[in-house]
C-alpha cells in the first residue's frame, strides 16, 4: 500500500473507524490493570510511603505532555513541508490531548507535592516551565480557534508549534540547569535507573497505557476533524448517507 | 434595536470562540512570569501580588484599548455612527461596558482562584475584588478615551498608554489603599466609597466626552 | 417613531468649509428637492466627498448653511438623520462578521428598516447577485462585492434621501445597470440622491441634476 | 537603496516628533505605578526592581509588536515587498533592529540613572543592562513574529501577547537567573552566554520565519 | 544590477487556485508578450485580483504553471521580480508619509529606478496634476489623488511587465485619459500590461488582447 492512499483523508475516515473503537475499550482494560498493578501489587516506597503511588499517573502524564507536543510539532512540519493534508488535521488534534496530559502532570504533581514539599506549588523552573508547555498549547489553540479558514489556520499553527519545540529541551534539562525541588531524572538517565525495578515496571507500563490512549483519543478526534472539513464534500455525504 | 447590537458585538467578539479566554490566559501569564523575574521566595510574592494583579488588569485594559477605535475608523465605521438615527451616547455606552465585558471581567472572576493560589486572606482578597469590580470599568474607560484621542495618529501603540495611564493613578492610589488598610486590619471602606463616587462620574460623562472626540477627529 | 418625511428638500445656502489652512469648497448654494437626484462631478481633489460629509452633517462648515426643509440640518430639532442614508467610500464592512451579520448590524443602525430583515437581507442579497456569499466573512470576498454588500442597504433602508459617493466603484457593469435602475426607482418614488461620481450617469437616470464642482 | 529604507522608517518614526521619548515615557510611569502599588517599602522595591525593568521591556515590546505589520497588511505593502526584488529578508531584518531601536533602546539608555535612583549596585546593573541588551532584541523578534502569525485575525491585541510569551519565558529566565546570580555574588557569565547564544540563533533565523509566515497570510 | 529582459513572454499554463475550499478559477491557459496588453475583465468575485495576484507570484497555484520566458516564477532562477511592477487594489501608501516620502520610498524597493529620483518623481507628480500635494500626509488627500500617486510609480519605474489591478478606480476622466495614454506609450516601448477593469478600454490602447473570466 502507498503512502499518498493512506494520507488520502477519505481513505483514513473510512478505515480506521473499528480501530478507533478497539482501541477505546483496549485501553480502558490496560488501564484497569495498570491501575492494580501500581496501587496495589507494587511496593511502597520507604521514604514517601504510599504517596508516591500518584507517580504512575503524574510521571507517564509528564512524558506524554512532552511527546505530545513533539509529535505535534513533527506532524505540522511534514503537513507544511510535503502538503499532506491528513497531517494538518492530525497535528492540529494533538494540541487539546496534549494540553489535558500536561493539565494531569499539573495537578497530579501539585497533589503529589503537597505531602512530599510540603506545598501545592513551587515557582520552581521545572513547574513553571510546565505551566508554560500548558500554555503553549493553549496558544496553538487559541490561534489556530481565531482563524475562519482553517486550512490557513493549520498552516500558521503549525508554525507557532515548531517555534514552539524550543521549549522542550528547557523543560526536560530544567532539573539539571537549576538546581530545583523537583525530582531529577530517575528513569530518563543512561545509566542505571536509579528506581528498583519493581516500581519501575509498572510505570513503564502505565507509559504504554497512556500511548495507547493518546492514540486511540487522537484517531478519534481526527476523525472529527475530517468529518468537520469535509463534511460538504461529496465522499463524505455518500459515506454517511450509506 | 440595541438587542441587536449588543447580540453583534458579541457576536463579533465570539467568532474567536476564544477571546474571552484570552485575557484570563495573559493574566495567568503574566502572574506567572512575575515569580520567574523576582525570585520565588514565596514571603515576598504574597506582599505584592495585589500589586501584580492590579497590573496586570491595567495592561490588559492598555492592549484591548489601545486600538479601539481604529478598525471602525478605517472602515468608516465611525462615520456609520455618526450618521445614524441612534443615539451615539448609548452605543459608546454599550461599546465601553462590552470592552469592560469582554477584557476585565474574566480575569475578575478568577481572583477567588488566585487568591488560592498565593494564599490571600479571605478578607484582603473580597477587597481586591471590589477594588477591581469599581476600579476596572474606570481603567476601559480611560482607555477608551486615549484611543479616541489618538485616532488619527498613526503607530499609536504606546501613545495610548502614556498619556492614559497618568489618569490610571488615582484609581491606583485609592484601590492600593483600600488593600493596604485591609491587610494592616485598617478601615477601607471610605477608599471603596471614592473609588464608586469615581466610576459614578467617570461612566456617564465618557460616552458624551468620546461623541465629542469622534466628531472632532472625522472633522480634522 | 420619528417622522419620516414625504416632502424633501435640502437647500444649500452659501456654503463654504476648510480643512487644515486649505479651502476646500466656497459659497456653494443648491438645492434639490424629492424626485431628484444631483450628481457632483469634478476632478479629484475638488472636495465632493468633503461636500456630501456636509451635507452629512459629519462635516463642519466654515459658514453658510445646510438646511433640510429650511430646518438646519445641525440643529437639534432637526430630522435630518432619520432622513438620511450616507455610504461613502469606506464600506463600513465589519472584517469579522459575515456579509450576512453585517447588513443585519448596520439595520440595526437604521429606524426606517423593519425588525426582522431577515427576508429582506437574503432579497437584497439576491438583487445584487451576491447571495451566495452571505455567509463568507466580508474579509473573504472580493472588492467590487464587498461595495455591493454595502449599497444592499439602499434596498433595505426605507430613508428618503441618499448620500452616495462614488457608489459605482469596482462595480461590474451589471451591477452597474442594477444600481442605476434602483437610483431611477428611488426617484420615481419621490426619494432625493445626492451622489458623486467620475462616470456621467446623468442620461440614465431621470430628474437629474448636474453639479460641476471645479478645482478650488 | 538600503540606506534609503533606513532613512524613511526612520522619517516615519520620528513624524510623530517624540516618538522616540514615549517608550522613555511609558518606563517611567511604569515604573512609578509600581510603588504605588506594593507600598514604597525601599528594601522591597530594591528587590524587585531589576523584575521591574524586565517587565516595563516586556510590555513596551508587546505594546509595540502586537501590530507590527498590521497598517502594512492593510494598505497592500506587504504584497509590495513580496513583489520587490529586495530581498525580503533583508527588510524584515531591517525593521526588527529599528523596532528594537526605537521601543527597548530608550529603556536601555536609561538603565544607569535608574540604578542611580534606587541604589543598584554598578556591578549588579551592568548585569541588568547587559541581560537587557542581549534579551530584548530576541523579545522584539519574537513579538514580531507572534504578530506576523495573527495578521488575518482582527481583535488580535490579547492574542499576540499571549502566543509570544511562552516564548518569553526563557529569555526571562536566562536574564533573572543572571541577575540574581550576581547579586548573591556567584558567577552569571554562563547566563549571559547562554542569551548570546539564543540571540546568534534567533535573530538570522527570524527574517526568514517572518518571510514564509507573510507569504501564508498573503497567500490564504 | 540584476538583468532587465528586452523580449518577454508570459505564458500561463493550465493555472487553476483554491482559496479555502473554493475554486477561484481552473485551467486558463493564455499568453501576453511585449508590446501587448492583457485586458481582464468579468464580472465581481471572478477572480480577476487573484490571477494579477498568481502572476506576481505571491498567490500560490494549485496547479499548472506560469512562466515569464519559459522559467516558473516561482523557481529561484527567475527574472521575475526584477522585471514586474504590481499596483493592486490597495494603493501601499503610507499614511503617516507625505506623498513625495512614500514615492521616494517606494522607489528604493524599485531597482530599476535611478538612484536619486527627486526631479522624476516631481514630474511624475506633475504628469498626473498632483504636484501641489507633493507635501501632504496620505491620510490628508482625496481617495483619486491617492491612486493617481500609486500609479505615479508608472513613470517612475523602468520595469517592463506592469500588473495592474483597477488602476482606472476613483480616477477622474482627466486622469483617465493620462492613464491610457501611459499604457500606449509603454506598449509602444515594448512593454507588457496585464491589468483587470471594468470599463473596457481594448480600444483606446493598442494591441489589447481581451480575456474575459467567466464566474466559477
Ligand atoms: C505541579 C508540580 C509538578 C510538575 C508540573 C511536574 C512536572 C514534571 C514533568 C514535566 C516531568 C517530565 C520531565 C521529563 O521527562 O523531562 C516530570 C517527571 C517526574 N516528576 Fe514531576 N512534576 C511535579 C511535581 C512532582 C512531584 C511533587 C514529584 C515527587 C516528589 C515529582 C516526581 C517526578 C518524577 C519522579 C518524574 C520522572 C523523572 C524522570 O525520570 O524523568 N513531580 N514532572
Ligand atoms: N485634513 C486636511 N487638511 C488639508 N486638506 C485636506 C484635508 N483633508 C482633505 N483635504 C483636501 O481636501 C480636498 C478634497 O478632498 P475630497 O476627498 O473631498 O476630494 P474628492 O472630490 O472626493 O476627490 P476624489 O474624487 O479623489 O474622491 C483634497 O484636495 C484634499 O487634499
Ligand atoms: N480566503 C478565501 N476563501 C474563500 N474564497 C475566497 C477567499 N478569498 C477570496 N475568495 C473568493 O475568491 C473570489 C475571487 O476574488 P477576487 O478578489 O479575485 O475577485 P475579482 O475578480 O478581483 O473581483 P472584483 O471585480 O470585485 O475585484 C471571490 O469570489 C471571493 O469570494
Ligand atoms: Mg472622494
Ligand atoms: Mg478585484
Amino acid at each position: 500500500m502507498n503512502i499518498s492512499k493512506i494520507a488520502n483523508l477519505k481513505f483514513f475516515f473510512t478505515n480506521t473507524k473499528n480501530l478507533s473503537r478497539f482501541l477505546g475499550l483496549f485501553t480502558f482494560i490496560l488501564f484497569f490493570f495498570g491501575i492494580y498493578w501500581g496501587l496495589y501489587v507494587a511496593p511502597s516506597d520507604y521514604l514517601q510511603g504510599e504517596s508516591y503511588r500518584i507517580m504512575y499517573l503524574h510521571v507517564p502524564a509528564a512524558w506524554l505532555s512532552l511527546q505530545v507536543y513533539m509529535f505535534m510539532a513533527i506532524t505540522g512540519f511534514v503537513s507544511l513541508v510535503w502538503k499532506v493534508k491528513i497531517m494538518e488535521i492530525i497535528s492540529i488534534q494533538c494540541a487539546p490531548i496534549g494540553a489535558y496530559f500536561t493539565l494531569i502532570a499539573l495537578v497530579t504533581g501539585m497533589v503529589w507535592g503537597k505531602p512530599t514539599w510540603g506545598t501545592y506549588w513551587v515557582w520552581d523552573a521545572r513547574l513553571t516551565s510546565e505551566l508554560i508547555l500548558l500554555f503553549l498549547y493553549i496558544g496553538v489553540i487559541a490561534l489556530y480557534s481565531a482563524f475562519s479558514d482553517k486550512r490557513q489556520a493549520v498552516k500558521i499553527t503549525s508554525l507557532l508549534a515548531i517555534v514552539g519545540l524550543v521549549n522542550i529541551p528547557i523543560i526536560h534539562y530544567s532539573v539539571e540547569w537549576w538546581n530545583t525541588l523537583h525530582q531529577g531524572p530517575s528513569v530518563t538517565k543512561f545509566e542505571q535507573p536509579s528506581m528498583h525495578i519493581s516500581m519501575l515496571l509498572p510505570l513503564l507500563y502505565m507509559f504504554l497505557v497512556f500511548n495507547v490512549y493518546f492514540i486511540a483519543v487522537l484517531i478519534k478526534r481526527v476523525q472529527l476533524g475530517i468529518y468537520n472539513r469535509e463534511k460538504r464534500s461529496k465522499w463524505m455525504e455518500d459515506y454517511l448517507s450509506d | 434595536m440595541l438587542r441587536k447590537i449588543i447580540y453583534k458585538e458579541f457576536k463579533s467578539y465570539f467568532r474567536n470562540l476564544n477571546s474571552i479566554f484570552l485575557p484570563l490566559i495573559f493574566f495567568f501569564l503574566i502572574i506567572s512570569i512575575f515569580p520567574l523575574l523576582i525570585g520565588p521566595d514565596k514571603n515576598l510574592l504574597n506582599k505584592i501580588i495585589p500589586g501584580i494583579v492590579w497590573i496586570t488588569v491595567i495592561f490588559t485594559t492598555l492592549l484591548s484599548s489601545s486600538n479601539f477605535f481604529k478598525d471602525e475608523y478605517n472602515n468608516g465605521f465611525i462615520e456609520t455612527y455618526l450618521t445614524s438615527e441612534t443615539s451615539l451616547e448609548l452605543i459608546l455606552f454599550l461599546k465601553i461596558i462590552l470592552c469592560w465585558i469582554f477584557t476585565c471581567l474574566p480575569i475578575i472572576f478568577f481572583i477567588p482562584i488566585v487568591s488560592i493560589f498565593f494564599d490571600i486572606p479571605l478578607k484582603n482578597s473580597f477587597v481586591i475584588l471590589f477594588t477591581l469590580i469599581i476600579g476596572s470599568p474606570i481603567l476601559v474607560s480611560i482607555g477608551i478615551f486615549g484611543s479616541s484621542l489618538t485616532l488619527g495618529i498613526p503607530k499609536n501603540n504606546v501613545l495610548v498608554p502614556v498619556i492614559t495611564l497618568p489618569f490610571y493613578i488615582p484609581i491606583l492610589i485609592f484601590s492600593a489603599s483600600a488593600i493596604e488598610s485591609v491587610s494592616s486590619g485598617l478601615p477601607y471602606e471610605m477608599q471603596l466609597y471614592i473609588l464608586t463616587a469615581l466610576l459614578c462620574f467617570v461612566l456617564p460623562i465618557m460616552p458624551y466626552l468620546l461623541k465629542y472626540t469622534l466628531t472632532l477627529s472625522i472633522n480634522n | 417613531m420619528e417622522e419620516v418625511l414625504n416632502n424633501l428638500e435640502i437647500s444649500i445656502d452659501r456654503a463654504s468649509c476648510f480643512k487644515g489652512n486649505n479651502m476646500i469648497f466656497e459659497n456653494i448654494s443648491y438645492s434639490v428637492k424629492n424626485s431628484e437626484m444631483m450628481l457632483i462631478m469634478g476632478p479629484n481633489g475638488c472636495g465632493k466627498t468633503t461636500f456630501i460629509k456636509s451635507i452629512c452633517g459629519i462635516q463642519k462648515l466654515e459658514s453658510g448653511s445646510i438646511k433640510l426643509n429650511s430646518i438646519d440640518i445641525n440643529s437639534d430639532s432637526s430630522e435630518h438623520l432619520n432622513n438620511i442614508l450616507y455610504i461613502g467610500h469606506k464600506n463600513s464592512l465589519n472584517n469579522d462578521l459575515t456579509v450576512f451579520e453585517n447588513l443585519e448590524y448596520l439595520c440595526a443602525f437604521d429606524k426606517s428598516v423593519d425588525s426582522i430583515p431577515e427576508q429582506e437581507i437574503k432579497k437584497s442579497l439576491e438583487y445584487f447577485g451576491i447571495a451566495k456569499f452571505k455567509d463568507y466573512l466580508v474579509s473573504k470576498i472580493s472588492e467590487g462585492n464587498k461595495k455591493k454588500t454595502s449599497l444592499a442597504r439602499l434596498l433595505l433602508s426605507k430613508k428618503k434621501i441618499w448620500l452616495l459617493d462614488e457608489p459605482l466603484s469596482f462595480i461590474d457593469s451589471e451591477g452597474n445597470v442594477k444600481i442605476l435602475d434602483l437610483f431611477n426607482k428611488h426617484i420615481t418614488n419621490g426619494g432625493l440622491i445626492i451622489l458623486s461620481s467620475h462616470i456621467d450617469i446623468s442620461k440614465d437616470v431621470t430628474n437629474t441634476k448636474k453639479y460641476y464642482m471645479g478645482n478650488s
